[in-house]
């Protein structure tokens, strides 16, 4: 689950990390009153899931009533790579002489925690990770103990932050380190932490993300995730118990649906293989019963982009009459199939599922491949 | 020979009163796996699927020689199943549970260095020696006895490919899902070695995703250190940056790191053909032999 | 520092661990009062840091007023070994069908706390210890994983506590571990953990030792070392900054001040060797200057069983010369010495130290061995 | 010959700028112990007592060569100063900070049994090899060179012991303080291996004192391994239980153990006699020479 900068920054205030004052607003007006309140300069910045806002137009500075105006008005509404912006967050601008990259991830091959700090801030870090490498000061952080504080204060002098702001940035690293490990985080970066021109240290953008899987014990977290939806189809996934990324829109046309994430991510690459193009990625996981593979056939079929739908089970347990008798209720609601569906079924039961499925509604196919070339030929046919 | 479990492996399972750890005991013990017994804490003295349950994995581990668990117990307890695991100590243990979080999974992993257990998974389908033992949820049926051992991130993907092994009368020694999270126990690097170390095992095959290194290294390792040929299949080619695939692994980091095209290129540079899809995963094992 | 058992349950209480209602009172009045709230039976128990306060007097049983009234008649102002009792805690009485002994301390050897589970509660724990130490269930626990919850099952079982209250217990002990960790506890212990005759599991008492080192960063706790001390000379000592256990009350009549806590002790074990006793242990530590010297010899001096005082200083960072004049600034401001002072210097500064002191206030000695010959035979004169 | 530290022993230290610290940097260097750096955050760039200040000790190993660190770090930082002399890594530290609170070293005690570092204290004295190197705060004029170890608890015990030794003229090949706290880095049986190894050390003496079971530890390991002879002390027969001796580590606990009389009977078993005064361990170590 991401967090929005404006949810972030609210986590990283209450933990005492300094962040630039703000209003959260979602309309013209709000933004015209908060800037009131803030006074100028003032960003105001789009609060969607995207990277690269600023080069894409969702952030500007602005310096009067009137600009703040004009620039809600272009901000808000705008469809920022796929996602429409519906709040802005206003904040005082800050007047910095030099960025930071500071950030705490999951080093997955090592399996441990590492922090990095690098005073190529505020630009794409991916970008500084792939051509200057040694411009990031990394520490792998033991997770029995947490972070040392000299491990902190390493990787700060090691970055070669400035001594004068080594104390206030170790400081700001521990308290991020402690806030990942706290909130479950996946990552946490603040890129830039600037250095004002009255020397203060302020972080002035704010990414956090939580591990999905430990939601369970993050409630007050956990309650942002209504806000951080994108949409309704995120929304609905949400509903149907499609969390943890069982359910991924993609931009295709071929809706997918199947059990077990690498079975999945095999019926999307052989879509494309055969031609198609995805529409997105749906696991039902383990042991579905009717209902859940009835509200992923529900969930599918709410993406206007689906011109065609691929079933693909291979039974351990999960049952193949369970399944054919999910899709069976599913398309028996409606008076017209609302888009052609192609089934593979194979592995426990899968014979019983061919004999339920109703093949008025269904093509049935017996092998994988056979099925995804059905789904992708059927996807071309509406696109004609 | 098989790899890590077989005919002798005494198996405890915790969380077997629970739904999900009761069928499964039921079925493995149906398959001829050697289950010994249950753990869970406070249902000690109980008998269930036929065998006696203990509070604690020590107990079952010295009143029934358990060398080995499968755990099926819910994420918020998972961790804390695992270090009871490592710590009675057992030789293996094999965590099914899916959405353990990453940060439990650290610290087992630290402990995992102090320690000389295999732990498997978790969030696998487990590990299969067919006609002997069979830890974990994979349907005995699909697999056969036979000289190929398999390696998989993924369930179901492995009983595709399987599937398609057994259906042209290639068996296998063993089949071990290591599963799809980002902090695992045993990697591709540890299941390679064990089978390159068996003289039963003549091919592998290695179903990888994108995400992480894990493939890379296999490469690397295969290049290096195995005789023993390999045939690879990577699932996630169409899957953009930034977006989980339903593993918690399973994601191409923004900077590119992880994607299939990295993983695929190392494999064939170590001599491993990719297939494009299952079916041509097993033409390749089936020109090993 | 110990916490009086008052002080303990409130701490333990915050931590939700269940204890039975109770009041502090330190008149009899007060004592009417809480039983009067509390109802009846209930238990009336001297605060003091002594060991088998039950057996010695210092807890009464009482179901009426008149009871209560005279148990703290009797309880209060009492001398419990040599302690006079203050306060007493006015507590529920609990009907109890078992006691269990319930504690985590630092094992010395492996440098890792344990935690601890007897079913035979109520009884002294070392000696059950000693005579029967297999039923004692023990874990140790890694410092920097924690309290595994499987870790405190374990104990829980392998003690044999029975499965009903399995649970309950062994979340009183990882509450526990969790205080020990969080509050530097050097011991915390509950002995009794009672079961009651409706099932439930109450700490029935309650020790709670801090690391003294540690203080400084457990604000709380500290605030209550004020009102844990017993007498007058631990304020002093406490004022004087003589805290973790710097000074050390005996029962004997030699006063002993010398720098290092060995060759102090080893001070001690002379006295003792040549016929007298140890009035108390009183370490300046290293590098200590004359205001500290002075403040020593005031300490001691305090003591109205001193009958005699030997100085024992072998200077590494100790200077010999800054001894003695915080000896002669002591002892000039008395018309009349109190007590015969014996000083023996060596190391850096000694000769000049040895100059420096004034000779008609101590007595001066080359060695250890007579400087303690000396200062026994002082105080034996006294005693004549 | 000598234990641990000689004329090679490259030294920073940690806290170099503070009061104590910078004083017996100087004391160091005077004694003419091999001090290459400080390391004080946020001083790094400084020079004091005429050594350049990093900001991280493992700046001054690789800058500067050092492989052994003493720190004079407050209380409250001590515990993180040994965790980053154990990450460096160096060779050897020297803790003489009094009043680390006791969970901190139960970390660092597990750290250090996952490094190859020494870590000697906290709460000591320091080590000295007379002649060469002196680690720490020991009074060096009082030391000479000679044949015999010394391992101690205590710090001006250990003084008044050599002091005694160096008047009958009797040297030391290296004198250790291991520390009065509870936890402790350098166990007596730690340093006691360390004298039996090194050819010069003919006999040793060993200073304890109650509470703990190190000394108790110490008697078996000197009566199965040691050929060379030990004398013994232990300070505290006259201390109460219950009661803790200005050190830490030095309490009777109420079940009697760590007694004077338990620690003086296992070295006596051992063969080892110990002393009731100090002149008495000075003429014991006499009669071996």
């Amino acid at each position: 689950m991401k967090l929005h900068e404006y949810q972030a920054k609210e986590v990283f205030a209450d933990a005492g990390i300094p962040v630039p004052e703000s209003r959260l607003a979602s309309s013209v007006e709000a933004v015209v009153e908060a800037v009131g309140e803030i006074g100028f300069p003032a960003a105001v910045k789009a609060q969607v899931h995207v990277g690269g806002r600023g080069k894409a137009g969702g952030i500007e500075i602005v310096t009067s009533e009137a600009e703040a105006r004009e620039a809600a008005e272009s901000i808000l509404g705008m469809d920022l790579k796929g996602y429409t912006v519906e709040r802005v967050l206003v904040e005082a601008g800050v007047d910095f002489v030099d960025e930071l990259y500071v950030g705490v991830t999951m080093d997955r091959a090592a399996g441990e925690p590492v922090a990095m700090i690098s005073t190529e801030g505020g630009v794409d870090i991916e970008t500084v990770a792939e051509e200057t490498p040694e411009a990031i000061a990394r520490e792998q952080i033991d997770p029995a103990f947490g972070m040392h504080p000299y491990e902190s204060r390493k990787v700060v002098y090691e970055a070669g932050v400035e001594q004068q702001f080594a104390g206030d940035v170790a400081s700001i690293l521990r308290t991020l380190f402690d806030l990942y490990e706290d909130s479950d985080a996946s990552e946490i970066e603040v890129n830039p932490v600037m250095i004002t021109s009255d020397d203060e240290v302020v972080a002035a953008d704010a990414v956090m993300n939580i591990d999905d899987d430990a939601l369970f014990r993050q409630p007050e977290l956990a309650e942002m995730e209504e806000e951080s939806f994108e949409n309704d189809l995120e929304r609905k996934a949400s509903e149907y118990g499609f969390e943890g990324a069982n359910y991924v829109r993609l931009s295709g046309d071929v809706g997918i649906i199947g059990n077990g994430a690498g079975l999945v991510m095999t019926t999307l690459d052989l879509v494309d293989y055969y031609g198609g193009t995805p529409a997105n990625f749906l696991d039902i996981g383990g042991g579905a019963k009717a209902e859940r593979v009835a509200n992923a056939l529900d969930m599918v079929f709410s993406d206007e982009n689906v011109d065609s739908v691929v079933f693909n089970i291979f039974g351990g347990i999960t049952r193949g009459d369970e399944v054919a008798k999910g899709i069976n209720e599913a398309l028996e609601q409606f008076d017209e199939i609302p888009k052609p569906v192609t089934v593979r079924l194979a592995g426990t039961r899968a014979e019983e599922g061919m004999e339920i499925l109703n093949t008025d509604l269904v093509t049935v196919e017996k092998t994988l491949e056979s099925a995804v070339q059905r789904a992708v030929a059927d996807a071309a046919e509406v696109n004609e | 020979m098989s790899i890590l479990v077989d005919d002798d492996t005494r198996v405890v399972v915790q969380g077997i009163t629970g739904g999900e750890g009761n069928f499964h005991a039921e079925q493995m013990i149906e398959y001829g796996t050697n289950v010994v017994a249950g753990a869970v804490p406070g249902k000690g003295g109980q008998t269930t699927a036929g065998v006696p349950v203990y509070d604690t994995v020590e107990e079952a581990a010295i009143e029934e020689n358990a060398d080995a668990s499968v755990i099926f117990v819910p994420p918020a307890f998972a961790g804390d199943a695992i270090f009871e695991a490592l710590d009675a100590p057992l030789d293996l243990a094999v965590a099914i549970t899916e959405g353990v979080p990453t940060q439990d999974m650290a610290k087992v992993n630290k402990r995992l260095s102090e320690v000389d257990t295999h732990l498997i998974g978790p969030n696998c389908p487990g590990i299969i020696t067919p006609g002997e033992s069979k830890l974990g949820i994979l349907p005995g049926n699909i697999f056969s006895e036979g000289n190929v051992g398999l390696v998989s991130r993924s369930g179901t993907l492995t009983y595709q490919v399987v599937d398609s092994l057994t259906q042209r009368g290639i068996g296998q020694t063993t089949a071990v899902g290591i599963g799809g999270d980002p902090i695992i126990g045993t990697s591709f690097v540890d299941a390679l070695e064990l089978f390159e170390q068996d003289d039963e095992t003549e091919a592998v095959v290695m179903c990888g995703e994108i995400g992480g290194e894990d493939e890379e290294e296999a490469a690397k390792f295969i290049g290096e250190h195995m005789d023993t040929p390999v045939a690879g299949f990577i699932a996630g080619r169409t899957a953009p940056p930034g977006k989980r695939m339903g593993h918690a692994g399973a994601i191409v980091s923004g900077s590119g790191t992880g994607t299939a095209e990295s993983k695929i290129e190392a494999l064939n540079d170590a001599g491993v053909p990719v297939g494009d899809t299952p079916e041509e995963v097993a033409d390749n094992v089936e020109s090993f032999l």
